[in-house]
């Protein structure tokens, strides 16, 4: 084991700052050796219960939102107990998380990229827009973001502030921006400025209607999949989801060949 | 006894193991999703991911879901087939210097033969034969619910292979006792036990089993209780060696396991919690040896006053 | 079905339960210990603490262990004894207008038999009878885990009394819906299930059973997946009533039970834990069916699709 | 149920204030109806989970060690999971309480009181104290307390300053009063002001020698018990401990016919 190099770490990062309100939270850790190595799209799996309680058990995943300076930054919606004891937790106490973890988004060589992001699916977006940046600092970056709700949008309202990167939003109840899907948004782009990679983060059907529609237009489309982990290493074979192609290839895993798969793999 | 370093090693059989901590099937892969985690070749064991006669995709998801304290899973024993297994995952494993314990599963006497066998012609270090998988024969009556079968299952594995063979017990039985005695008698070289208890959760918002399989195997913290007692019955009406698994996931852990008749035991759930949970449980039985000056890990088997 | 209260009521043969809540042996005492915190009229039932034919002081301490999401314990069965019971106990039970279960337990047939005769005298609701007890005169083997005990039992206890008899199951079987069936043949108007499963919990430093009994019975949260899968599995093989048991805390676990068949549930670790549980899980029952349209709790009762 | 009164009570206390060192701590809720009906020597039990969680399951009890103007006190040692979740929490956030529980001490009819405590035991003389002396303004309350060492008597320090307790410590260690044990402390004190009641609370050997010491003198004796408990209110059967005489009566309860018992009821 020579020239062995680790990809993935686990450690307990200390948190540098921690802001969380009724229903968003964003953590900040040092975890300089993830950050190293991590690439946009790729999770970790943070340790939710108290210490020596096994109860919640499993570890709960969540996007890289950003890496800078060896901090890391993730953003999570409060939706159950892990959560919960997450948002309780104060600035220098030590988060036990694993990572970067997956396969993360492959920067396409285009000059056209859109980020679509539904939900906290948005989460992964911001690492990805620097990532694009810095590979393909010409090209134009645009992120369509939709929610149920303007206050959804909140937590991810710093995009707006990030030079490279052309924010459209869209809500179900029209509170920001266009009053109907995201896909909307895609569509009119698209139409408006052509063709592009697509990289899309979000609930299963807004993937799907997303997947199809490159298909459509023969666009490259890779889509960000969620399922209940255990291990998140690839251990366990818990994270099974059905690809295209079930019984040619069997199950995909969702942390260890994904969370980012080729749309075409999932729907066809 | 002076200042010297704690014995950890045990022996099963003529299998010397640097120390008692194994990794329990399917919750370790085939060892290099850790490589990263812990060092390998410091394990007692590593037990593979369960493998079959064909490949197996497994069942459809949902295949896992959290409990109280613990997990049930339903994967299905996907597998690539012990073919493809001795050809992708063989060489890699022998990198590593540990005792490496192939898992083994079939639907039929004839499978578990075939995969002694083929599995005797590799340098692998033990076989390990789970027998909660149902007998498609015998109606789908799993074999360690039976001690006609496990005691046939036992012989067939015992003729095809000179290996060490670990026989698996299923806890879903009245008298597990009963079945490490088949066990023993059939010419296993130890049990271990126990695999995972049945059961079962529901989504009652779509008023359907969580499990797409309906039914999974319950494991973690939540069953320890259960398998440090049949462990401590086994102990008592075997001779062969017992290694230990359920819901091991602190040293104390490991401690009442060996006091109650382990010979070493197999970290499973606490794994996908704690990717490091195996080396450190090695260090921690190291240390909790050293304060307590106890010389030899062996100094705890069985040690448990009644 | 408007505005309208849900319905609540379920019935086990003829008798007709406000709810299918009642709180579970050995865990509730004789009610009043819970009367500062539960309106206890509210109940579906309360079933006492066992009762056997001669006074029983339990086992020496200590008596129950806390497990990761669950419980040891061994009580030993302390009880007043039958005699004691009808004088001190009947009277203060008749109080309640909710329904009264009085679990019975024995060292032999002939116990279980005098017990039924003792109680059909008076007006309690129904009988539960605990057959996780070892019959002495069989070696010492659980009643529960012989499917033809099993039906001697309740044959017995059928013949002696008029009330509805329901069979507590011991989850310590490769086959629990065969006991169940048993118990059907035998006569019984319902099965209840499960009772605690067989573990045990060492102590390092003492390198002794942290229960003086050496083993007890796991109960609580940890075990509701091993419960539930039962549960399931036992109301597909019997038409009569099935009452879950095992773990039971929230109103979704209610659900679940409901759901896998159970006609009624027992709350038992969670009365520990919580004292206002069981009447807070009534409370939580209805709100769930307002909120989800639902206009009788019967209508969840064996709702699974699978 | 016409005129039934309840004496417990299970509520949620809204955490008056709350003082944790590493190894002490100390808690103050409002629990107006339970401060109504508690009795010295009597115990509450606290959930000690996170919200929904299962691990640790049972709740803890802790000793009452002060109830005044609605507000109900708790001291305890930090020992393990549970009281470690409990030293986390905020002033304002809720404690789950259950309680008065069990019987306690009885004050008896008599010029002098000897409360003797050790370690943590010393938990519910403050409320005795006060108890005693509200009842029997004019008898001498002597609190003889023994502890390891000097910083484990830092909880009770405000006990030197009610004006009607005499306090005298002992520590194994000499590093607070007497270089001994608190059962020297009592015979010198009985040597040299006469005998009187005695309310024990502390280790086992500890209370076993001063019970028999006690009965050597003939004094009445009361001493408080410790053991696992999971209900707390009689439920369960699980707090049974053996007493003077197991067989005739069967075991006793600690939950129920305790924490305080005769000592004469335990041992002979
Ligand atoms: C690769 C990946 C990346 C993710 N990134 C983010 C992110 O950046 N921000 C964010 O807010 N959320 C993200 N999620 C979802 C997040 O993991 C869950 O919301 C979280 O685990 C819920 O934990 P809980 O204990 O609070 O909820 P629970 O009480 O466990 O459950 C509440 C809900 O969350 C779902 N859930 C529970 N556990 C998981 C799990 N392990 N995986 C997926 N869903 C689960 C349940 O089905 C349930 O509907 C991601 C999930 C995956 C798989
Ligand atoms: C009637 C009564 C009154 C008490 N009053 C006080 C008090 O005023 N101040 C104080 O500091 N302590 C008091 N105790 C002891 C206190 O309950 C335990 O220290 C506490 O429960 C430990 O909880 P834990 O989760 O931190 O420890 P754990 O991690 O559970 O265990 C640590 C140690 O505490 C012991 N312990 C655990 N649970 C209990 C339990 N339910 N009862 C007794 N011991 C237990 C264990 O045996 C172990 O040795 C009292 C106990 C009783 C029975
Ligand atoms: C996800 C998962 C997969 C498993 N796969 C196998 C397997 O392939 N073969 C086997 O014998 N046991 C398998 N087991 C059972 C474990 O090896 C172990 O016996 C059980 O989980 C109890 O130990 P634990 O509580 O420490 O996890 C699996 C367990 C889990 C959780
Ligand atoms: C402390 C305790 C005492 C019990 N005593 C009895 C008993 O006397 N008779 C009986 O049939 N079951 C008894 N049980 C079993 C419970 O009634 C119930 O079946 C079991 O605890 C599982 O349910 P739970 O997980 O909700 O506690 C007892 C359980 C506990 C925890
Ligand atoms: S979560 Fe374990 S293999 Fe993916
Ligand atoms: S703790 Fe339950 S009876 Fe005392």
């Amino acid at each position: 084991m020579t020239n062995y190099k680790k990809t993935k770490h686990q450690l307990k990062g200390e948190i540098k700052n921690i802001s969380c309100g009724d229903e968003y939270c964003r953590i900040t850790i040092e975890a300089p050796a993830m950050c190293q190595v991590a690439e946009p799209g790729q999770f970790v799996m943070v340790r939710a219960a108290e210490e020596k309680s096994n109860d919640p058990l499993f570890r709960r995943p969540f996007s890289i939102h950003q890496v800078a300076d060896g901090l890391l930054t993730i953003i999570f919606k409060i939706v159950g107990r892990g959560t919960r004891n997450l948002a309780k937790m104060k600035t220098a106490e030590l988060l036990d998380v694993i990572g970067p973890l997956g396969k993360g988004f492959h920067v396409a060589n285009m000059q056209r990229h859109y980020l679509v992001g539904g939900g906290m699916g948005i989460a992964p977006m911001h690492f990805l827009a620097e990532s694009i940046y810095k590979q393909h600092p010409e090209s134009e970056i645009i992120a369509l973001l939709g929610a149920r709700t303007a206050k959804e949008l909140d937590a991810f309202a710093h995009l707006n502030s990030l030079g490279y990167l052309q924010v459209a939003t869209s809500t179900d109840d029209g509170t920001s921006g266009h009053h109907g899907l995201v896909i909307d948004l895609l569509e009119q782009s698209v139409a408006a400025r052509g063709s592009g990679a697509v990289y899309c983060c979000g609930p299963g059907p807004m993937m799907k209607a997303i997947a199809l529609f490159c298909k459509d237009k023969k666009m490259p489309c890779q889509v960000s999949l969620e399922t209940v982990m255990a291990c998140g290493v690839g251990a366990c074979l818990g994270c099974a989801v059905s690809g295209a192609d079930v019984i040619g290839d069997g199950y995909l895993h969702v942390c260890k060949d994904g969370p980012v798969f080729e749309a075409a793999k999932i729907w066809v | 006894m002076g200042i010297g370093r704690p014995d950890l090693t045990v022996a099963i059989g003529d299998w010397q193991l640097a120390n008692p901590i194994m990794t329990a099937s399917g919750t370790f892969g085939y060892g290099a999703e850790f490589a990263d985690f812990v060092n390998l070749n410091r394990l007692g064991a590593i037990v593979v991911k369960g493998v079959s006669v064909k490949p197996r995709i497994g069942n459809p998801p949902p295949r896992i879901v959290e409990t109280a304290c613990g997990m049930l899973n339903a994967i299905g024993l996907e597998n690539p087939g012990i073919e493809k297994f001795l050809t992708d995952k063989i060489p890699q494993l022998k990198k590593y210097t540990c005792g490496i314990v192939v898992n083994i599963l079939g639907d039929s006497l004839e499978e578990y033969c075939t995969l002694a066998e083929r599995l005797n012609e590799t340098d692998i270090t033990a076989i390990e034969v789970n027998i909660s998988c149902p007998n498609v024969k015998k109606g789908g009556v799993a074999f360690g619910t039976d001690a006609k079968m496990v005691y046939d299952v036992t012989r067939c594995v015992r003729e095809r292979s000179d290996k060490p063979i670990i026989m698996k017990l299923s806890p879903n039985v009245t008298d597990i006792a009963a079945m490490a005695a088949a066990a023993e008698e059939g010419g296993a070289n130890a049990v271990s036990l126990i695999n995972t208890l049945l059961g079962m959760a529901i989504d009652i918002r779509a008023r359907r089993p969580k499990l797409a399989n309906k039914v999974g195997g319950l494991s973690g913290p939540a069953i320890k209780p259960i398998a440090l007692r049949m462990v401590w019955q086994v102990a008592q009406r075997v001779k062969i060696p017992v290694i230990g698994i359920g819901g091991i996931s602190t040293v104390e852990d490991v401690v009442e396991f060996l006091l109650a008749g382990a010979t070493a035991i197999q970290i499973g759930t606490a794994n996908l919690v704690n990717p490091k949970a195996a080396e450190e449980l090695i260090d921690g039985l190291e240390n909790y040896l050293l304060e307590n000056k106890i010389a030899s890990v062996k100094e705890l088997i069985n040690g448990l006053i009644t």
